[in-house]
């Protein structure tokens, strides 16, 4: 066991002592809650470190063994440089969400008195997530995963009270519970092939090409659908708005990844490159396409922020996807240069992701906590009021929507880059499919932009449309440095990826071994060229310096002899009284995108007009529109309703009376004798 | 002093003490005294058990393997948990006037005579005894069903006399079919019904004989397991009937059926030396499996649901014994022992549940956790461990199951998991309403016993994170027992 | 080490020229269109008086701008600026067309939009939403368009770095099919990344049609002058993209002055030829109905990814 | 070997007598006479069993058929008519399946017993196969019964018939089972019995019927 470990280790015992803790200081309300909150700080301070010291020495793997678990099979616990990432990547968020936690839960004290609920299954979730991020069998794994599911269920099902918080929490655990079966399942195969748990065994048995594929399945669709994968992540934009925003921040930011993590291991690791079909990485690549068009899709038409924030997090999973499916396509093929830059990629929008997305659920928390309301159109003008936390916001938009100088800019690039690295292949169908895929990534991107617009837009900017948004304070101190943290990650990710690629190096290096230090010259940390400067280059600092530079000087030049500025009334083309209730709302921001794709939206539209005496004179219109998530009607309902008819015929089956029951049992025997008989 | 007689003598003697007893209070300390005792007796052996292996009295007449040494001190144990749970429990229903004192003694009695009938026939070495003692703790679970003497309470118990009668019969006449074959090889004494004679002559039974003998005994106590489509006594009989009386249902009677079914298949798979009776065996339990979860959804009584769920599991019991693989049969033991624990915790706590809110409709049970937390966390942790979630036992059970399905037949493993999910939603779907939200007016405030829960939770808890070295020791053993009878340990 | 200064003062030269002879290009178009329609109209130069006079206003903020607003100008005209800087104009091998490929060109321009919709947004009148609203989506929808575009050239070429791909342009023997694919999406899409008619109609304030300028509205003095300025420069940008990716002739691969020079005129002519394209073009169509630029927008994806196709079967071979 | 071939013998004939009764059981329209085949079928089985205790010369058979003969040939016969006329019982037996068509299900049992039967043939050193199809099919028959009468009171007979019936078995196919067994197994039908008339004193004062069906819907309710 080297320092490393032991720090990933003391994280999860920090965790793990954390929940243990806060039924015991349950009389100290507000101990209790800085205590709990700083110890998942803590313990993401703990993961990051073990992360990087994982990633910086490689080449020391450990393993430890825990004494519990079956009795041939104890937990055995391991750090690698895959898991060293995943680790780097939860410190990163927890590290601030606890820190935010401090100050967001004291409105759950003032509201309910206690947090016993928030004490005890935050930080379990918390240790569950590191679990499966350390886990090196089988078992383990599950234990953590599962542990990770129950207890986030019990995060999204805090505000139990409303019908709709219950039902996203039961859909949540439904699917959970699904994904955890497949997943399973995909263990059951391993093992089958291997005849231990363990990691290490999976990963030298052999497998035949029916196996590989059936694990390769079972793991795509029970990640896929933790990690919201399009169209298995009906559960996600219901569970996530419902949450406590500290949580919702770590679910989207990180649980996600821990769901890409565990494909990560399954199908890089434990089936392992040498049993890859070729059709394995088009199915990735697909399903991470659709992810991201439909994910972002969907968010543009949420008027619910968190909500929009959810189906944001489907849309960037499905370009973590997209890198990965290269990834498998040109390690598959034979070009590990391309596939190691693909998986770098997909590698650094996961991190990009965690941080981004976490600071603007804990910024959506900031609003949520300010105005009581995650309904956008009542909001606006925001910036007035909580000019803090909308700058903090605005990092993060900006970063989502892959915007330069930030980190979101970054790992699309390189998406970009490895897909148009594409060489020439026999297979034509994957000739088309790869720049299918990173036009659709175009577009996914650019629509997140407009996403953002809208989010920053009608949330901060403009005028109050509410008496709640008028009267908005800006938040604490410590929710101010939770999201300034990841604030500042994301710039530094966006200006030196030099300085960060290297270090998530070792990944390629694990899974295809190869890397990108072995084919690119890194001249030095100014420039970012993932194969040769003639191919591309990148320089993020210079074009920083550039921007900054060009600023000032025009700053200077303009101000030095400009003019004043004063302020005068809104320009309202001349009608006096122009209300809040006149600015663009966010369904209608929304809207030419709402008709341009209406045949994937397939909105509901209701128009009602009531008249005065006369047709033409109109006493009011009011229309309404809803979107509601086209595979939950389409896929779940039918097969709903399909269990349900069959369970209310099995139901009649049970109310038929004595004689029947009877009968049952004298047909069972006599078909059962004859069957012995004759067989 | 024989371990045995002292186990088995104290619920008999507790149980004739019992009759007279009319003082409620005492009445129920000594009923827990004497579950009391007869814990002791199965912990003592347990140990003698572990001192020497396996473990014969009285002629041959009782014995004890690596089997059933596990399930006799579960039975024992949660008798007494059951007992001390029972106490309170039945004074509230005394109190609110649903029993007279009369009837109260009656329960008394018939639990104890209920657990002396569920450890005779997990110790009895004969196979007619079995066969005895397994009609025994049911003609006297019969009466406990119908102790409210509520329409439906009479219904439900009349229906699981008529059907569990068929059923009994069935089994008798496969055990009279077995006597038939093993009396030319054994002679035409107690000895052709001696377990353990049979196990070691099996090879020279005959098999169509055998094969036949073990279609009715399937048949036969399947009814009695409560397996899919002999099971329609049990929703009702569970429903019906005293919540002490649901948990022992669950947690233990039916576990002596299944465990007489497997010494049977044991035997057959030796004679046959095919396994054909483990395909027997899964497709019952992938039907109950299936069934069990299906009916889950169109639920109104928890308890009714409840009993759904065991059926599922004993189902899934019952194809992990079929499977018949060393794994599989460890899957299944410690299934059966996990399964035992978490559903009469749930029991305990639907039993209190009822009682804070006045009913077993599940329209009216709202708000648990606000009402009551240690009843409405009770029931969601307990939902959860039966549900498979880790770290309960149950979960590594099923992880070992999957795992063991997967080596033997693959395309099951689609079945297991359609199964699973779909129980899980239609529990799911009832429970979490009934636990969260505000809860209803007409609530009144009890005095729950939740201790009982708790320590089986804990144990169940502690089995799914560490199974201390001599409990596998005797699971693996029994696996490796059972699993040697067919065709070689596979 | 007196090369390398000198290849980088020419570069900055050049994105000086780029920069300060926008506003002159922006005076030809409108000269020409207005000849075109039997006007004389304003002088070539007209623009650069209106960019001093509005940088010698006041500007005037509406009561409730924030700091965003304020700031979006100087973001959009650093983006752009920063965004052209990038383009070989004159040079073939443009020392910073290093700092940024032709991704993160277009994510300059994207950033630029972005602050742009965030600025119409600021006030929180209907027409600033409006503007943002359509503005965002439409260019959303030319993304994967021009992306694809590009991306035909830069897989020939196997770079993104826009010296090599200006430099594989050049030495192409003959126009490939799937470059004229890709011609043609792309200038479709050029003309609505520009707001050019038939998509929006630069010089209108009619509401129910504008664009670009409904964002703006609020937006007065030097302000206002930098947002021009910017969408001007960002004409001159595309137009030179055009001219450089797809006609790359007589271009300086060298640096010495006669080649300099005559690729300052060949420049000057390509411009002016490709202007009068525009002109043309914006005289002899209508705008079209705002829902019909999805199909539009549709047909130049179509287009590009068609070049794909036919570079990857046809150009590549298996 | 003179005593084993008349042992089989009588084996045969008993079997026969026993199949006899089943149909004669299941075709009956009046409960009375249902309760006098029941009685008829204990006394052929007390009977058997004592010859078969006389033949074979096991001591404890003797006990086994005093026992049959109390418990079968008259208390329970006495005690179900003791509560049929308590309870004022309709004296047509109902059913759900005409008669016609549960004797024709009846042949059908027994043909497939005979078949089931078949492997035993194959081992049995004797014609105890056919008593033991024909005990097969009396069980079956005693099952039918069960399932095709409305009444509790006919369930219970058709349920007591099967008991009897695996009692012949246990006698015809292996000459008695150790008493031991045999014991218990008299000891619970005498409990069940005794349940039988509790339950049946309470489902008449709570339902007011002994008609399952009637009971069935009330409970709905």
């Amino acid at each position: 066991m080297n320092f490393a470990m032991s720090l990933a280790v003391a994280a999860m015992a920090i965790s793990l002592i954390a929940s243990i803790l806060s039924p015991l200081l349950g009389r100290y309300v507000h101990f209790q809650r800085l205590t709990i909150s700083l110890l998942v700080a803590l313990s993401g301070a703990f993961a990051l470190t073990a992360g990087l010291i994982g990633l910086m020495a490689s080449e020391s793997e450990a393993t430890i063994i825990l004494p519990i678990g079956l009795p041939w099979l104890p937990m055995h616990l391991h750090l690698d440089v895959l898991s060293a990432f995943f680790m780097l990547t939860l410190g990163a968020l927890l590290l601030p969400v606890g820190i935010y936690s401090a100050g967001y839960m004291k409105e759950a004290v003032e509201k309910n008195g206690s947090i016993q609920h928030l004490g005890i299954f935050l930080p379990l979730f918390t240790l569950g997530m590191q679990g499966v991020v350390l886990a090196n069998d089988a078992y383990a794994f599950m234990v953590f995963w599962e542990l990770m599911s129950i207890s986030s269920y019990f995060l999204v099902s805090y505000e139990h009270d409303r019908e709709e918080n219950r039902r996203a929490g039961f859909l949540y655990l439904l699917m959970a519970h699904l994904a955890g079966l497949l997943i399973l399942g995909a263990f059951a195969v391993l093992y089958a092939a291997g005849g231990a748990f363990t990691f290490d065994v999976m990963r030298s048995a052999d497998l035949s090409s029916g196996m590989a594929t059936f694990a390769f399945l079972l793991a795509a669709f029970g990640f896929g659908m933790k990690a919201g994968v399009v169209p298995l992540h009906v559960w996600l934009p219901d569970a996530h708005p419902v949450a406590p925003s500290n949580a919702s921040a770590l679910m989207s930011g990180i649980m996600l990844k821990v769901a890409i993590f565990g494909f990560m291991r399954i199908t890089w690791d434990l089936i392992g490159l040498n049993n890859f079909s070729w059709w394995w990485g088009a199915l990735v690549l697909a399903a991470g396409s659709s992810s991201a068009l439909v994910g972002v899709l969907m968010a543009l038409q949420q008027n619910d922020l968190k909500r929009l924030l959810a189906y944001s997090s489907s849309e960037n999973v499905g370009i973590i996807l997209i890198g990965l499916g290269l990834a498998m396509i040109f390690a598959n093929l034979g070009h590990p240069v391309i596939a190691a830059l693909a998986m770098i990629a997909s590698l650094y929008h996961t991190i990009n992701h965690a941080l981004f997305k976490g600071l603007l659920f804990m910024g959506a928390g900031a609003v949520l906590h300010a105005t009581g309301s995650r309904n956008m159109e009542k909001m606006g003008g925001l910036i007035h009021r909580m000019p803090i936390t909308s700058a903090l916001f605005l990092v993060g938009c900006m970063s989502i929507s892959g915007l330069p100088p930030f980190n979101g800019f970054v790992s699309e690039w390189l998406t970009f880059q490895s897909a148009l690295l594409t060489p020439p292949m026999e297979n034509t169908m994957l000739s088309a499919l790869i720049p299918f895929s990173a036009s659709m990534l175009a577009l996914a991107g650019a629509l997140a932009a407009v996403c953002f617009v809208k989010a920053f837009g009608i949330v901060f900017q403009g005028r109050a449309r509410s008496e709640m948004a008028e009267q908005a304070h800006e938040v604490d101190n410590w929710m101010k440095v939770g999201m300034v943290i990841p604030a500042i990650f994301c710039l530094l990710l966006g200006v030196f990826p030099t300085l960060f690629i290297p270090l998530i190096d070792g990944v390629p290096q694990m899974l295809i071994h190869s890397s990108l230090s072995a084919s690119v010259h890194v001249t030095n940390w100014l420039w970012l060229t993932p194969v040769n400067a003639e191919r591309a280059s990148l320089s993020a600092p210079l074009m920083v310096l550039g921007m900054l530079l060009l600023i000032a000087l025009i700053y200077w030049r303009l101000h030095g002899r400009g003019k004043g500025i004063s302020r005068g009334p809104i320009w309202s083309c001349g009608y006096p009284h122009l209300s809040a209730q006149m600015q663009y709302t966010a369904t209608g921001f929304s809207q030419p995108l709402r008709r341009i794709f209406s045949g994937v939206y397939r909105p509901e539209e209701r128009k009602v007009i009531r008249y005065g005496f006369h047709p033409l004179i109109v006493k009011d219109i009011r229309y309404k529109v809803t979107v509601a998530d086209l595979a939950y009607n389409k896929i779940y309902i039918p097969i709903a309703n399909i269990t349900r008819a069959i369970t209310a015929r099995v139901a009649y089956e049970h109310e038929r009376g004595m004689h029947a029951y009877l009968t049952y049992i004298f047909v069972t025997i006599l078909a059962l004798l004859l069957w012995v008989v004759m067989a | 002093m024989n371990w045995f007689m002292f186990m088995l003598l104290s619920p008999l003697i507790g149980g004739i003490i019992l009759a007279f007893v009319r003082h409620k209070k005492w009445a129920s300390t000594i009923n827990i005294s004497f579950s009391g005792l007869t814990f002791v007796g199965s912990l003592g052996l347990a140990l003698k058990v572990l001192e020497q292996g396996s473990y014969e009295a009285l002629e041959g007449l009782f014995f004890l393997d690596s089997y059933n040494v596990i399930i006799v001190t579960l039975t024992a144990f949660v008798a007494l948990t059951t007992a001390i749970f029972s106490g309170p429990y039945m004074r509230f229903e005394w109190r609110h006037r649903k029993l007279p004192e009369r009837r109260l003694r009656l329960y008394h009695t018939m639990y104890q005579l209920f657990i002396f009938g569920m450890l005779l026939g997990f110790t009895t070495n004969n196979i007619g005894v079995m066969w005895i003692a397994l009609e025994l703790a049911t003609l006297a679970t019969v009466l406990l069903v119908s102790l409210y003497r509520t329409p439906g309470s009479i219904a439900a118990a009349w229906k699981y006399f008529m059907l569990a009668g068929m059923g009994i019969a069935l089994a008798f006449f496969g055990t009279i079919l077995i006597f038939f074959t093993s009396s030319s090889v054994l002679g035409h004494g107690n000895e052709a019904l001696t377990w353990t004679l049979l196990f070691k002559h099996a090879t020279e039974l005959e098999p169509s004989v055998m094969m036949m003998a073990f279609a009715f005994l399937m048949v036969g106590y399947g009814t009695k397991i409560g397996l899919v489509p002999m099971h329609a006594w049990l929703p009702d009989a569970h429903a019906e009937g005293p919540t002490p009386v649901s948990a022992v249902l669950s947690g233990l009677l039916l576990n002596l059926a299944l465990y007489i079914l497997v010494r049977f298949k044991m035997l057959v798979d030796m004679a046959t030396g095919t396994d054909k009776a483990g395909h027997i065996m899964i497709a019952f339990g992938i039907l109950s499996l299936l069934v069990a979860a299906l009916s889950l959804h169109n639920q109104r009584d928890i308890k009714r649901m409840f009993s759904f769920s065991s059926i599922e599991h004993m189902g899934l019991i019952t194809v992990a014994f079929g499977i018949g693989t060393p794994l599989a049969i460890f899957a299944g033991l410690i299934h059966m022992t996990v399964h035992s624990l978490v559903k009469s915790g749930i029991f305990f706590t639907v039993g209190h549940a009822a009682q804070a809110m006045g009913s077993q409709n599940m329209d009216q049970i709202r708000g648990l956790i606000r009402h009551h937390p240690g009843i409405g966390w009770g029931l969601l942790i307990g939902t959860a461990a039966i549900a498979g979630f880790p770290p309960f036992g149950v979960f590594t059970s099923e992880f070992l199951l999957f795992s063991a399905t997967l080596n033997s037949y693959p395309w099951l493993i689609f079945l297991l998991l359609t199964g699973l999910l779909i129980a899980f939603v239609g529990l799911f779907r009832f429970v979490q309403p009934m636990v969260f939200a505000e809860p209803p007016d007409h609530a009144v405030i009890i005095k729950a016993n939740m201790l009982p829960v708790y320590i089986h939770f804990g144990l169940a808890l502690f089995l799914g994170l560490y199974i201390p070295k001599f409990l596998a020791d005797w699971y693996q053993q029994a696996a490796t027992l059972i699993s040697a009878a067919s065709g070689g340990g596979v | 080490m007196t090369d390398a200064v000198i290849v980088w003062l020419l570069n900055l030269a050049q994105v000086a020229l780029m920069v300060f002879t926008a506003p002159l290009i922006t005076g030809i178009v409108r000269k020409l269109k207005a000849r075109l329609q039997n006007r004389r109209g304003s002088s070539v130069l007209q623009p650069y008086r209106d960019l001093m006079k509005l940088f010698s206003k006041e500007v005037l903020l509406a009561e409730n701008a924030s700091w965003i607003f304020r700031s979006a100008p100087y973001i959009i005209f650093t983006a752009t600026v920063l965004a052209v800087s990038v383009v070989p104009v004159i040079l073939v091998n443009l020392p910073s067309s290093l700092i940024a490929d032709v991704i993160a060109m277009a994510a300059l321009l994207a950033l630029a939009r972005f602050w742009l919709a965030l600025a119409g947004m600021d006030i929180g009148t209907g027409f600033g939403g409006m503007g943002a609203s359509r503005e965002m989506t439409f260019s959303a929808m030319a993304e994967p368009a021009m992306l694809m575009s590009v991306f035909v050239i830069s897989l020939g070429a196997h770079s993104t770095n826009l010296s090599t791909m200006v430099e594989y342009a050049l030495h192409l023997q003959h126009l490939l099919p799937s470059v004229a694919f890709a011609l043609i999406a792309f200038l479709m899409v050029a003309v609505v990344e520009n707001g050019r008619i038939p998509i929006d109609n630069p010089s209108t304030h009619l509401e129910v049609t504008m664009i670009h300028e409904a964002m703006i509205l609020e937006y007065s003095g030097r302000h206002l002058a930098l947002i021009e300025w910017a969408s001007q420069i960002k004409l001159v940008l595309f137009i030179t993209l055009i001219s450089s990716l797809f006609f790359p002739w007589g271009m300086a691969e060298s640096v010495a002055i006669l080649p300099i020079i005559s690729a300052l005129t060949f420049w000057f002519g390509k411009i002016v030829f490709i202007i009068i394209l525009l002109v043309i073009m914006e005289t002899l169509l209508a705008k079209i109905r705002i829902f019909e630029v999805p199909d539009y927008l549709l047909t130049a994806y179509v287009l590009a990814f068609l070049g794909m196709l036919v570079h990857y079967i046809l150009e590549v071979g298996v | 070997m003179m005593l084993e071939s008349m042992l089989q013998e009588t084996i045969s004939v008993a079997a026969a007598l026993m199949l006899l009764i089943s149909f004669a059981l299941l075709a009956q329209h009046r409960m009375l006479a249902v309760l006098h085949w029941f009685a008829a079928q204990g006394i052929v089985l007390a009977l058997t069993t004592f010859l078969v205790a006389v033949l074979s010369d096991q001591k404890e058979l003797y006990i086994s058929a005093i026992l049959t003969l109390l418990l079968k040939g008259a208390l329970l016969p006495w005690l179900l008519w003791r509560i049929i006329r308590r309870m004022h019982v309709h004296r047509e037996v109902e059913t759900t399946v005409n008669l016609p068509v549960s004797m024709l299900i009846a042949l059908g049992i027994v043909i497939l017993s005979f078949y089931v039967a078949i492997p035993i043939e194959r081992m049995s050193h004797n014609v105890t196969h056919n008593t033991l199809a024909i005990a097969t099919a009396t069980v079956f028959i005693g099952m039918l019964m069960m399932i095709t009468r409305q009444k509790a009171i006919t369930q219970v007979v058709g349920f007591l018939s099967i008991e009897n019936a695996l009692f012949f078995t246990a006698i015809g196919a292996t000459q008695g089972m150790p008493m031991i067994v045999e014991l218990g197994v008299a000891f619970d039908v005498l409990i069940a019995a005794i349940i039988f008339g509790l339950f049946f004193t309470h489902m008449r004062t709570t339902f007011e019927s002994l008609d399952l069906n009637v009971i069935q819907e009330k409970i709905k309710r």
